[in-house]
């Protein structure tokens, strides 16, 4: 019974962590491009929800969708304004332009919504259920599912949709989508743009169960390093398993060795995969 | 004599798909063996596999002495060297700094004003001296080809693996590669070529090795081997053949030579 | 530098109509600082398959690329039907009707085949069309229907090669540019891709291709082209260019 | 013509503590306004007005030190209030020490950070255990069926140091800790640790971190169900910030500080009595202070005393007027022991009843009794 | 262009030569910082300019030679003596852990070394028996006055940035820097051509990690008191590549330079601008990745010009 609930925990915290990581993900995979300010994002998303909850009455569940939309602006903007001046160069420029880019945006969030815990204080939350035995906190069972249902659109986008293989292609080969009429600047954008959007929605999910703050930023933003590496880069799926490897073994990790170490023993076990597998779980598909 | 280089029962597997099936190849010091087959025999992966970039199964002898398990820049050091299919320049530097990084590695205590020297005389005979300063990723396709060659040439090799290093040339320059081939051949460094380009295996090569399906179907002369009705059936297809007949053998003969 | 010798008659063939589809004029390029092509005409008719020879280095890659807008023009003009496409994106040319088979084909690697060929029609609606095309595409290379589900990068070599190739005829276009058509393909592999692409070219595609070995390229082609530096030199009938002193001793050989 | 003392002020007003040294700056800057509007201090014949001089640190200590011998060398400043918290306070106390100038720390409670015996010194806040040791008596003699405690708390200086304490008083006062189990920095969730908290079924579950911290643990007890006689937080429920984003399940969390609004002193200070404080700070800002503001101000408020009572302001005189001191003030009665920090300060233990903090200890300004059970 | 070079050197040397007398000391704690930035890229550089390995273990090691140098100081060892034996711990340190995660390319070896320096934390925060854990460790007071002080950190700082300076120089000139480039740019062909990448590779993280275990060491010494999440702060490693990237990764100059400018501007901006100089800090760099992409030392050398156009088509 302890088991199952630690593994219910882990699962519920691993899909947070997916849909925290599946942003940074792609844009990683298809944009060869370390995404610093996607910690920044999820926080802004949270901070959407956070006023469409206090002056619009709209639950956070349901501001994933404005939270998404604004995003998706701003990661658009910045990608088709700055990034992709830069795109061609080497990874490490374009690290050091998100790098600085963070510390505008980060700078600028706590200046205009100072850096005190703010929470979503729901009028009726929903509380736990128990199931045989085990707790399943509501919000945050609700939360996660809505996550992974967002991944998992996310992945049905990028296989089925035209757009979809577009962005698959310029992952691959942007010189041959062009070749295939593909508008890779625009592409690249969209790519960014939803990376962001996906870092918004998140952010709305995650506003039910976290305290915001500009301060969070970092956290996320170590979060999906490490799921990315854990899963794989670039794939919606690596994200996915990543995100729940890393839940699982942080939960089991605080159960046997002390909550203290649960991220360590997951820090560990990341580099002891990458030593016998350095592609990640899921491995090199989908990236190159 | 005793082969140089002898392959018994070498197999490299990927995932479900065999790409060399129990191959066994004997190359004498000074030979120039072609080794040809369909796209996707496994030509490539036998040279990934001499070279120690991929470990297959099965024994691989260079001089006497088992390579199999030996890292690539080892072998490479023992006088084993090859060139790209797909081409693997260093691509920001120029070509003369590409040549110079085998000429200083490949051997212990050669300076790096030494090395440069030799890799000038590399691109030299290999017809890119003009183009020594430019960046490699500046070259065309052929010429990064070359470029390859070059690289290989200033390691000073005793066994030189050369996979389509004249692919994209057209049939007047493959007559120029084919004579700077044998120059190499004549310093007495043991070849085995891929190509695809029938003019440059049956000119260059007193033995020809034909892959399929990662096995060996077929080993023998030019002449042999472009009347073995499998050969023809697999690779050279009826166009080629009819063109052979017609020619009255493959000792020169040429897809080109209609 | 002179000008290209003048086209004789064509022999053979669908019959080309009198306008070119497409003309290039005086068409120049470069990488940077570098001058690659200098005042290019080049003129294709309606319905012809073309070939372009050159040495190594001559730009016919280039000449391609700069077609198909990957490489910017700096001068001259690249007209499709009389309209004007030099300094149009990749994706504007392509949708104008020339689609770019480029150098080392450039296939998806971990996309099916089936979706590598409909990256092709990425321009177009989905419609009946599409599906209709990825019938005919698979039928000319009933290979690539056996492997349909299969990723392009596991293709063999000639494989892709039809698969690029395929891929360029999914967008339909007037005209098709293939560069080094039988690169690293076996000699049967070659032989079979030709007799497509004449079939492709019966079928109202006009093609134009760069071919190393030169006998072949004359063999399937209405009309060549000599490349040289960056300039058209020389162009003709297959029978013309073949028996062409300079052209035996610096494109055929010994 | 006013004469003006430069104090400079190393916060942390970016980076993971800006919560924190946005609370301090609002304890200064009313110190600082409220000296002025007074006519400023009056030392010996010459009246000075009071300029604080802020830097960002940006959570980071050795940037606080460094902080520390920018606003002495080149702002040339006359007094120090130190960087948040024990760790970079004590960091900064070796620069202040090896410059002689006087400091006040008033959110550094660990011991350590005094017994290095340094001159120049001085802190706000007593040790930790005075806020545990009070508490651990009231609980055990609120209801003597209280037998067991479980301990959990964030691997970090001031609230592990707490949490030690909460341990050692726990054991003295006879309970048995059935667990004492640390969370990292940044953990985001505690599911885990708390499902197992969950069976061992303690009696008292004691709990230390910061706000955000806190309020996610709370939320994490309600969501598994976890109910104790008691829930103790330190230091989050001092805050309105823990009221507000708990709601409801803040009610009956039990919590000690070492200032509350509800006590009440006549100081002799520029602030006045507590309620007068309490009164302008909310007329400053449209806020209740905390501890972490009131200590603040109180650190103005002491050294201004300091400088009227040497009559100058020379470091050394300054410092040894400090050393001296035995003063009332709004914030309490204030003597600085032989480590310079504050001896004379009884913490309050407070709990959250019905949205609003009551305290609950010490009898002079307790308002009502501890609340034994009632968590949600 | 060498004389450019020789004249700005000289420059350089006597600014640095006259701080002492120059400034107050304030301005030696600069010194002392910039020198310390000068380590960390310039050391870094060897494996991220040179062998294109994007680092992150910076942080790691430095942290490591903190503690290192803290803890073998608080045993009673002479502070020059633990500063060696921080340099000495820290690059065998990275010599091992380059043949654990040196295989790894690109991004995975980036997470993997940041990882480390996560990992590093944490035992530095648990094993309170050692390292005082999360309540940080003090280091012995020096006893002699304020300015020699001030001057004994400078120079020692100072000593080291000279001699990552010189192990640069000297990488770059032999057959290791020569390795290294081939390795970065294309690591399959590089160990064709006979070059042992797997050592190469080791020895540049080993001399990555040298110097940066011994300025972590003299940093503990210098401010008397550590605690893990100040030595292994993340951004320590990060703001080494940034300089390193402003100057000009894989330059030998470079990262020093870049390591001077990043501190300028970090110290100007924090200085004038009390609560958005994080903001302002952060439009300098984006403003310097597009205007000087190749860093200062690219914008200086032309190093990012490209090949000299061939003569060709020019027959006409
Ligand atoms: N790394 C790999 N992983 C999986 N399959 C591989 C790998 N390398 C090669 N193959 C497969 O092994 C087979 C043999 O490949 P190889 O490159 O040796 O062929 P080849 O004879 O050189 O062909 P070509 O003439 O086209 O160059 C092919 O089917 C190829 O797809
Ligand atoms: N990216 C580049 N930068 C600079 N120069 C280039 C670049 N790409 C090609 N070149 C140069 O342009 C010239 C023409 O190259 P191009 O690839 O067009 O030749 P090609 O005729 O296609 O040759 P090949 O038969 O070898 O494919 C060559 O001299 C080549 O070195
Ligand atoms: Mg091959
Ligand atoms: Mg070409």
């Amino acid at each position: 019974m302890l088991y199952a609930q630690i593994l219910v925990n882990g699962l519920v915290l691993g899909g947070l962590y997916a849909c925290i990581a599946v942003g940074f993900s792609l844009v990683w995979g298809v944009l060869n491009v370390i995404n610093i300010l996607h910690g920044s994002f999820v926080v802004l998303g949270s901070y959407v929800a956070y006023f469409a909850y206090v002056h619009l009455g709209l639950h956070p569940f349901l501001s994933v969708f404005l939270s998404g939309a604004l995003l998706f602006a701003l990661g658009y903007a910045v990608q088709a304004g700055l990034i992709n001046k830069v795109i061609r160069a080497p990874v490490l420029t374009t690290l050091v332009l998100t790098f600085g880019l963070e510390l505008i945006l980060n700078n600028g969030v706590l200046l205009a919504f100072s850096a005190d815990y703010r929470t979503v204080q729901l009028s009726n939350p929903m509380g736990s259920v128990v199931v045989g035995g085990i707790v399943l906190p509501l919000e945050r069972v609700t939360a996660t599912l809505l996550a992974l249902a967002l991944t998992g659109l996310l992945y049905l986008m990028l296989v089925k949709s035209r757009v979809g293989r577009a962005i698959v292609a310029v992952r691959m080969d942007p010189e041959a989508a062009a070749l295939m009429g593909v508008k890779v600047k625009k592409i690249y954008a969209i790519t960014f743009g939803v990376g962001a959007l996906m870092a918004g929605a998140a952010g709305s999910l995650l506003s039910v169960v976290f305290p915001i703050s500009p301060l969070n930023s970092t956290e996320f933003l170590g979060i999906a390093f490490v799921v990315c590496v854990l899963g794989g880069l670039g794939s919606i799926a690596g994200a996915m398993v990543g995100g729940i490897a890393l839940g699982v073994i942080e939960s089991f990790g605080a159960l046997f060795i002390g909550p203290e170490h649960g991220l360590t023993i997951a820090f560990v076990l990341l580099i002891l995969l990458l030593i016998v597998r350095p592609t990640g779980i899921m491995g090199r598909r989908g990236y190159e | 004599m005793s082969p140089i280089l002898q392959l018994s029962g070498v197999s490299q597997r990927f995932g479900g798909l065999t790409a060399l099936d129990n191959v066994d190849l004997a190359v004498e010091p000074g030979e120039v063996v072609g080794l040809i087959g369909p796209n996707g025999a496994g030509k490539t992966t036998l040279v990934n596999v001499v070279t120690g970039v991929y470990r297959g199964t099965g024994a691989i002898t260079f001089d006497g002495q088992r390579i199999e398990t030996l890292k690539p820049f080892q072998i490479s050091r023992l006088g084993v060297a090859r060139t790209y299919q797909v081409v693997q320049p260093f691509p920001e530097m120029t070509a003369l700094q590409n040549v110079t990084a085998p000429a200083v590695f490949a051997h212990q205590g050669v300076t790096l004003a030494e090395a440069r020297e030799k890799a000038a005389e590399a691109l030299d005979f290999v017809g890119l001296g003009a183009s020594a300063d430019m960046r490699a990723s500046a070259l065309t396709l052929a010429g990064r080809k070359r470029l390859e060659l070059a690289k290989s040439l200033a390691m000073e090799p005793k066994v030189l693996l050369l996979d389509e290093v004249n692919a994209g040339l057209n049939p007047a320059e493959i007559d120029v590669a084919v004579d700077l081939i044998r120059r190499i051949a004549a310093r007495g460094v043991t070849i085995i070529i891929i190509e695809h380009l029938m003019k440059v295996v049956m000119n260059l090569c007193t033995r020809i090795v034909v892959l399929h399906h990662g096995a060996k179907i077929a080993e023998g002369t030019p002449g042999e081997i472009t009347s073995d009705p499998r050969v023809i059936e697999a690779y050279l297809g009826n166009r080629y053949a009819r063109h052979a007949a017609q020619r009255g053998g493959a000792g020169r003969g040429g897809a080109a030579d209609v | 530098m002179s000008d290209p010798t003048p086209v004789s008659a064509p022999g053979g063939g669908p019959v080309p109509s009198a306008e070119p589809i497409l003309k290039v004029a005086g068409l120049e390029a470069g990488y940077g600082d570098i001058q690659i092509l200098w005042g290019v005409d080049l003129d294709v008719m309606a319905g012809e398959i073309v070939c372009l020879v050159g040495s190594n280095g001559a730009g016919k890659t280039t000449l391609l690329k700069t077609i198909s807008g990957l490489v910017p023009a700096t001068a001259g003009s690249v007209r499709l039907d009389g309209a004007e496409l030099a300094g149009a994106a990749p994706d504007a040319v392509l949708a104008a009707g020339i689609a770019h088979v480029p150098e080392g084909r450039r296939l998806f690697r971990t996309m099916s085949v089936r979706d590598n060929l409909l990256m092709g029609a990425y321009l177009r609606p989905h419609d009946a069309d599409l599906d209709a095309d990825l019938d005919r595409v698979m039928t000319m290379f009933p290979r690539l229907a056996e492997r349909a589900r299969q990723d392009a990068g596991t293709l063999s070599g000639g494989e892709q090669q039809m698969c690029a190739i395929g891929r360029g005829i999914m967008s339909r276009p007037k005209v098709l540019m293939i560069d080094e058509l039988s690169l690293g393909l076996a000699p049967r592999a070659v032989e079979l891709l030709s007799e497509t692409l004449v079939e492709v070219n019966r079928a109202g595609t006009t093609i134009l291709l760069i071919e190393q070995d030169v006998m072949t390229a004359l063999e399937i082609s209405d009309r060549g082209f000599v490349l040289d530096r960056g300039r058209v030199v020389m162009s003709g009938t297959p029978d013309v260019l073949a028996e062409a002193p300079e052209v035996r001793e610096a494109y055929i050989g010994a | 013509e006013a004469e003006t003392i430069k104090v400079g002020a190393p916060l942390p007003l970016t980076g993971a503590l800006s919560p924190e040294g946005l609370k301090q700056q609002r304890g200064y800057d009313l110190w600082a306004k409220t000296v002025n509007a007074a006519g400023g201090i009056k030392a010996g014949d010459t009246t000075y007005d009071v300029e604080i001089v802020y830097v960002d640190y940006e959570s980071n200590t050795p940037r606080a030190v460094q902080s520390a011998e920018r606003l002495i060398t080149e702002d040339g400043v006359n007094f120090l209030f130190s960087p948040f918290g024990s760790g970079a306070a004590k960091a900064a106390s070796s620069v202040s020490e090896r410059y002689q100038i006087p400091t006040i720390a008033a959110t550094a409670s660990s011991e350590a950070v005094y017994d290095q015996g340094y001159q120049f010194l001085f802190g706000t806040f007593t040790p930790n255990s005075t806020l545990t040791t009070p508490l651990t008596e009231i609980v055990t003699s609120a209801d003597p069926d209280i037998k067991t405690i479980a301990v959990y708390a964030r691997n970090d200086l001031f609230p592990l140091a707490i949490a030690h304490e909460a341990e050692t008083s726990a054991k003295g006062a006879g309970l048995e800790v059935l667990s004492f189990d640390e969370y990292a920095i940044g953990t985001m969730d505690h599911a885990s640790a708390l499902t197992l908290m969950r069976q061992r079924q303690p009696d008292w579950v004691f709990v230390t971190g910061y706000i955000n911290d806190l309020i996610l643990i709370r939320r994490q007890l309600a969501d598994l169900g976890i109910a104790p006689k008691v829930l103790t937080m330190i230091a989050g429920p001092a805050y309105k910030e823990f009221t507000e984003a708990t709601g409801p399940l803040a009610d009956n969390v039990s919590s000690a500080a070492w200032w509350h609004p509800a006590v009440a002193y006549d100081g002799e200070d520029v602030f006045g009595t507590t309620a007068d404080y309490v009164k302008a700070f909310q007329d400053a800002y449209g806020a209740t202070p905390d501890y972490a503001e009131a200590s603040a101000s109180a650190a103005g408020a002491i050294l201004g005393l300091a400088i009227e009572k040497a009559g100058s302001i020379e470091p050394q005189a300054v410092r040894d007027a400090l050393a001296g001191l035995d003063v009332t003030t709004f914030y309490g009665p204030v003597t600085f022991g032989e480590t310079g920090q504050i001896t004379s300060l009884e913490p309050p233990v407070f709990q959250i009843q019905d949205g609003t903090t009551k305290v609950v200890f010490p009898e002079a300004v307790k308002q009502t009794d501890l609340v034994i059970g009632g968590i949600k | 262009m060498n004389r450019v070079w020789t004249v700005l050197t000289v420059i350089a040397i006597a600014l640095v030569a006259a701080m002492p007398a120059l400034g107050d000391n304030y301005l030696l704690r600069l010194g002392t910082m910039g020198a310390m930035y000068a380590v960390l890229a310039l050391s870094w550089n060897v494996i991220g300019g040179f062998a294109g390995y994007p680092s992150f273990a910076t942080a790691a090691f430095f942290g490591l030679g903190a503690y290192t140098g803290g803890i073998l100081q608080g045993a009673g060892l002479p502070m020059p003596l633990a500063w060696g034996a921080a340099c000495v711990v820290a690059a065998a340190f990275a010599a091992l852990l380059g043949l654990a995660i040196l295989h790894l390319k690109g991004h995975y070896f980036a997470i993997a070394s940041l990882v480390v320096g996560e990992v590093l934390l944490e035992i530095a925060t648990s094993w309170t028996s050692l390292t005082g854990g999360g309540m940080g460790l003090n280091l012995p007071i020096i006893r002699i006055s304020i300015d020699a002080q001030a001057r004994l950190f400078f120079w020692s700082m100072l000593t080291f940035a000279v001699l990552a300076l010189l192990m640069n120089y000297l990488v770059a000139r032999h057959r290791l820097g020569f390795g290294l480039d081939c390795i970065r740019q294309n690591e399959d062909a590089a160990s064709m051509v006979g070059i042992d990448t797997t050592r190469y590779k080791i020895i540049a993280f080993a001399l990555s990690a040298l110097f940066v275990g011994g300025a972590g060491a003299l940093y503990a010494s210098w401010v008397f008191y550590i605690e893990p999440p100040d030595v292994f702060a993340t951004l320590t490693s990060v703001k080494p590549i940034v300089m390193a990237m402003l100057g000009g990764a894989g330059t030998v100059l470079g990262p020093a330079v870049g390591a001077v400018i990043f501190l300028t501007m970090e110290e100007l901006v924090w200085r004038n601008l009390l609560s958005i100089h994080a903001a302002a800090l952060g439009l300098l760099i984006v403003g310097l990745i597009f205007f000087l992409p190749g860093g200062l030392i690219g914008l200086l050398t032309g190093r990012r010009r490209r090949a000299a156009p061939k003569a060709k088509g020019g027959a006409a």
